[in-house]
């Protein structure tokens, strides 16, 4: 977990991300928590399609395994109060924020346990209380709406920060360049998250952009463009640490690209079979939880045996949140009208 | 069922249709400090494209009042996030053709939301923008339908300056998305009439009965509405006395003063500046169809704009949309 | 009216629903080299998500099949240039709420275009979308009503493999701007059914009659056909003789096929998997009884959707959308 | 009309285009014909004017005062065969590609004799015949059809190239972002003109974007972008000419930002009372027309009686034109339902 500059290694390019060496760097008991965080999503991730594989509850999903580093990272460096938008591969983001794993589940299950009482489902998870305030599931969606949330915050004077994350194949959609230009226009404190797994679905980025580097994008706006190793949880948390400082302070948005390659399929069921098995393995090779796992043992922060008992609690905690979502009650079928208006407005029948 | 009413005051002045809505404006914005404006040109100058802001960001400040980039989806996206983040804002969209560019952020996020949050939160926000403009084909567009067809959002179509500022603060103090539209001959129009001071509103989802009558029953609104105060009253020289039904919202629409007015009168004209095929009359006609089926004397009949592109050559364009007395033919055919 | 129709050929093959979208692809690819498709992920691999499209890069060309970025706008903009410039581009959207990121594109310019250019040119395009999926309230949604309410738009909505096919082919070489919407329960079914070989077309804006009745009409299109038949073949048990009219074509709507069926059977119920509210069945009810008043024993009904968005738990879901046995009770209130 | 580096003034930045000094010039027949159609755009655009504000027709209308060598230098270094895209304000580009003034103010005016039969109007003037192919009301539509003729023709494997002009206002516009993507990735023979006239409607471009020079958006897209003079015909029309050779060789698009102050109102009836006064003035005094005159006359091109001759017969053109225009039938009201679809389609009544 070095900070000094390195090849990312993206798409066989030179891209070296832009974070200078003087990172913040979190006390232990946070860098601790940072790592349960990842675990957590790991293990949900793998049990949740583990649950799907074996037939134990009908569903979909998107994968976020590879990606735990890159979500968790930002969002240590953002406050509990700070508002974050994400996209249907939310699972990370949405933990990382707070969420609760029964909650979660609940939702991916459409039980009145999830956090949207089941209504919302896969691609709309959100936990207002905790700041996470929506779940998009149209590609680059909600760029333009963390700019509202960046604006009512700027607009109270409070120094809440706005993250919203997004891949990198919704670079390609023209909602996000009108929202980095009102962005940059009115200093709003925004910080673009560009998940780049290297892949928009069956497509890699090569064949849907000419850009060698996604954050070169922002730079014409007149905001700044920073690349960093997806898979290394303190230098994406030091860049987030540092595009958040600057966004509280009134100097406006950053676009973060954040490069963790894809390592699964698309979607639950989509084998990856297309990707190139090279560039997948090396992907696997680099797993960002045992490199930051090792990093911590190797600085003397927790020992090898009590990450392996933590690891051991959290699947525990797994299975009970899930367990809890299996058995939770459905929505009874009168609500399929309310939550359309306010209530006491009637749905048109 | 009712033509106005009033929450907290009877006291009146003259205004324009535009300038009941600056009114409006003006009092939500003096009055809660989480009303935002944002749009096109919105600030000072020129205050609006057609001067409905005129004069606010000079008064509550272009923080309040913002001038946006022509960035239609960023726009909306930022009303949406705003009213996440508990404000109250209010996106001004130049014209509703331009609505077909924030579809997305409007049908899909804004409408959706507290459905998919369910209930957890919800989104008071207002889109506003300009129908029935004169300009042709992408300039002049009526779509409310669209948003019948789009689970989650409100519409309100003031035909009376009184009703403009009603129904706008209505729109922005409501917690569900609204939409509301302005009819361009009515902003444009320099007529001035009685509309009650301070902060009036008339209740989304509530019809206004301007003529009663007994024989027909005309349902319409937004610029319709005077045509067909117009062809009721060449009606009533004939001995023809007919109901006019000024619909005001159509999210949620009143079905009740629909029914009511069409039961007494057993006969059904309904009227709008929106095109024919499949438009808001369709849902109308359907349901007094369903509702008082076997009490009409004559089918419901349907008087709209020809379901054509807007058309710009003035002689086509002044075929394309019914008027007064086309709406009376329409009435005499039904009562004869 | 007609339940098929060819143009050329009358052998046959059994083909999933899929498959015959496939096979409409590739006659059209190869018989007429102005044919372009384009469309995330419609190169091999994987040859569209759902597979539309499958080996069909590989036998063409990705000149010919051409993956895009997620790029709606640019998607259906290209189709509109390519279309102006000489080809017949069919350009797919993944599903239809994404259709709300293309109504500028779409219904401002595809649709208005031969209308504002006085008929000196005109748009040979196709978008191809899907309806009906299970993902929730933004992956789910059937908007055509819009499109019933955006003119020069034609919009098809096949209900078996043959027609699936000759519609598919019929939109491609027409020289209108097509919107052509498969419904998932479709598309997702491994069932084959006869298909015919060959150039085989269905003429835009004719409806098909899969079953002859009496005593009621039900009047359908899309996913909601099967139901609608299976609905039928229970009410036949219980002595109802229901015919089924499945439109295929909602723009233009084959007002001759559904009046004929009405004036017989007296009674209509019209269903489908869009939300009530404003629906393409608001417009077909309303002329039903515009043109059949007094001929009818019964209300029209309407069984829809529900007018919310779409839910995802699945007891929501569930009662999201009629199913034949709510179409069946609706019948059965209809004729008793 | 150097052709050196040179300050081109906009927004008090120093920006200086990118073309370099060996520009294509054309020959003398084709010099003298820019500068009639520059002139003849000139008169059109102020007679019609003269026309609305004296009562002679109602209507309106978006001038192009001050844009002439902007719109014309483009047009006149591409091929007649050539595909064009342009906006309401599109009169120099129409009349550049080759329309006829009958048809156009016919048009202008709603009468059978436009080029849409008076259908389509002021803001959708189109004439297939000459490649004009589409004229667009919404701002930054036109450029996403643009790719798709260019597609035509890159399939077709003709050289045609395609040229799609927007105003600055339309940089905000995602439409566009989409559209250079693809064109980059695709190599699509595009020419991307931005006519820079520093507003949007009644916002100055500093108040809607930090970008300095709007020809940089483009270069994260892999597309070169160049800024011209607008006011100087002969650079235009050397940064044109380069972009077409690289288009038709299958180099792909360029963006050309051609930077021409507006000068008059945003439509007819906006006294444009909210511009800078000064800025006007020296937009007025740098005025295109005669700049171009004096190069030709000084050049030994043309004599200034010549010029002076050429200007009678121009009034005089369009004074008949305008005629023809004004005393053209109207459409039948029958017409209202047709053209909707194919011929022989009924429009739902
Ligand atoms: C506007 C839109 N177009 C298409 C889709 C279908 N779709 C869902 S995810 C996806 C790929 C997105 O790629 P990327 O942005 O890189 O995110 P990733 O899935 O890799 O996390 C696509 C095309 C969509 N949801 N929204
Ligand atoms: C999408 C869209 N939004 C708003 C408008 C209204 N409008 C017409 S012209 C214009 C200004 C455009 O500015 P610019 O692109 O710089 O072109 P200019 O008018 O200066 O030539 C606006 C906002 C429109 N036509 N389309
Ligand atoms: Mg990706
Ligand atoms: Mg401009």
């Amino acid at each position: 977990m070095s900070t000094e500059d390195r090849d990312v290694g993206a798409r066989g390019r030179s891209e070296r991300h832009l974070v200078s060496s003087t990172p913040a760097q979190p006390p232990v008991s946070d860098l601790v928590n940072m790592y349960r965080t990842m675990l957590t999503v790991r293990l949900a991730d793998e049990r949740f399609m583990r649950g799907l594989s074996r037939g134990e509850f009908p569903g979909f999903y998107f994968p976020v395994h590879g990606m735990e580093a890159a979500a968790v990272g930002v969002i240590a460096a953002l406050r509990p109060d700070d508002y974050y938008v994400t996209t249907y591969r939310g699972l990370a983001d949405v933990l990382a924020k707070g969420a609760s794993l029964a909650a979660a589940f609940g939702e991916l299950l459409g039980r009145v346990t999830g956090m949207a009482r089941g209504k919302g489902g896969v691609m709309h998870m959100a936990d207002p209380e905790r700041g996470m305030m929506l779940t998009t599931g149209i590609v680059g969606s909600g760029t333009p709406i963390a700019n509202g949330l960046g604006l009512a915050a700027q607009l109270r004077g409070d120094d809440r920060v706005t993250g919203v994350s997004f891949g990198d194949g919704a670079t390609s959609i023209g909602a996000l360049h009108e929202a980095l230009n009102l962005a940059a226009l009115w200093s709003l404190p925004v910080i673009f998250v560009c998940h780049n797994n290297l892949w928009g679905e069956h497509t890699p980025i090569d064949a849907y952009t000419r850009t060698g580097r996604l954050a070169e994008r922002a730079t014409p706006y007149g905001i700044p463009g920073v690349t960093v190793d997806g898979t290394d949880v303190l230098e994406v948390y030091a860049s987030a640490a540092r595009a958040a400082e600057r966004a509280r302070a009134g100097g406006g948005p950053t676009f973060l690209e954040v490069v963790a390659p894809r390592i699964l399929g698309h979607s639950f069921g989509d084998t990856g079979d297309y990707m190139d098995k090279a560039a997948v393995e090396r992907a696997r090779a680099n797993d960002p939880i045992p490199k930051f796992g090792d990093w911590l043992v190797a600085q003397g922060h927790r020992g090898r045996d009590e990450l392996d008992a933590m690891r051991a609690q959290v699947i525990d905690e797994v299975e009970r949140a899930l367990a809890s979502a299996v058995n939770g009650a459905s929505l009874p079928v009168d609500e399929l009208y309310t939550d359309v208006f306010a209530p006491g407005v009637d749905t048109p029948r | 069922m009712t033509t106005t009413q009033t929450t907290q005051t009877t006291q009146t002045r003259e205004l324009t249709f535009a300038e009941a809505i600056n009114d409006a404006f003006d009092i939500a914005l003096g009055s809660d400090p989480t009303v935002l404006l944002l749009g096109e040109d919105i600030a000072d100058p020129p205050g609006g494209v057609v001067r409905l802001t005129h004069g606010l960001s000079t008064k509550y400040g272009t923080q309040r009042v913002r001038a946006t980039p022509i960035s239609e989806q960023a726009i909306v996206g930022a009303a949406i996030g705003a009213a996440l983040g508990g404000l109250r804002p209010v996106a001004e969209i130049m014209l509703m053709d331009f609505i077909a560019l924030v579809m997305d952020q409007l049908v899909n996020h804004a409408g959706k939301h507290r459905y998919m949050s369910g209930g957890t939160s919800h989104l008071p926000l207002t889109v506003h923008t300009r129908i029935g403009h004169r300009r042709g084909a992408q300039h002049s567009s009526s779509y409310e339908a669209w948003f019948m067809h789009a689970p989650g959002i409100k519409v309100c179509v003031p035909a009376t300056a009184a009703d403009a500022k009603g129904l706008l603060l209505s729109c922005i103090f409501d917690d569900d998305p609204c939409l509301y539209l302005e009819p361009t001959p009515m902003v444009r129009s320099r007529g001035r009439t009685e509309v009650p001071t301070g902060d009036y509103r008339v209740p989304i989802g509530q019809a206004a009965v301007p003529r009663a009558g007994s024989d027909v029953s005309i349902i319409t609104y937004g610029q319709q509405t005077p045509a067909a105060l117009d062809a009721a009253a060449m009606l009533a020289d004939e001995g023809i006395s007919a109901e006019v039904v000024d619909l005001r919202s159509l999210v949620p629409l009143d079905h009740q003063t629909v029914l009511t007015s069409v039961a007494k009168t057993r006969r059904a004209v309904v009227t709008h500046a929106a095109t024919r095929f499949a438009g808001p009359g369709a849902e109308i006609s359907a349901m007094i169809n369903e509702e008082l089926f076997g009490q009409l004397e004559r089918p419901v009949r349907r008087v709209a704009s020809a379901s054509t592109p807007v058309p710009f050559a003035s002689s086509l364009a002044q075929a394309y949309s019914p008027d007064a007395s086309t709406i009376a033919e329409s009435v005499r055919e039904v009562v004869r």
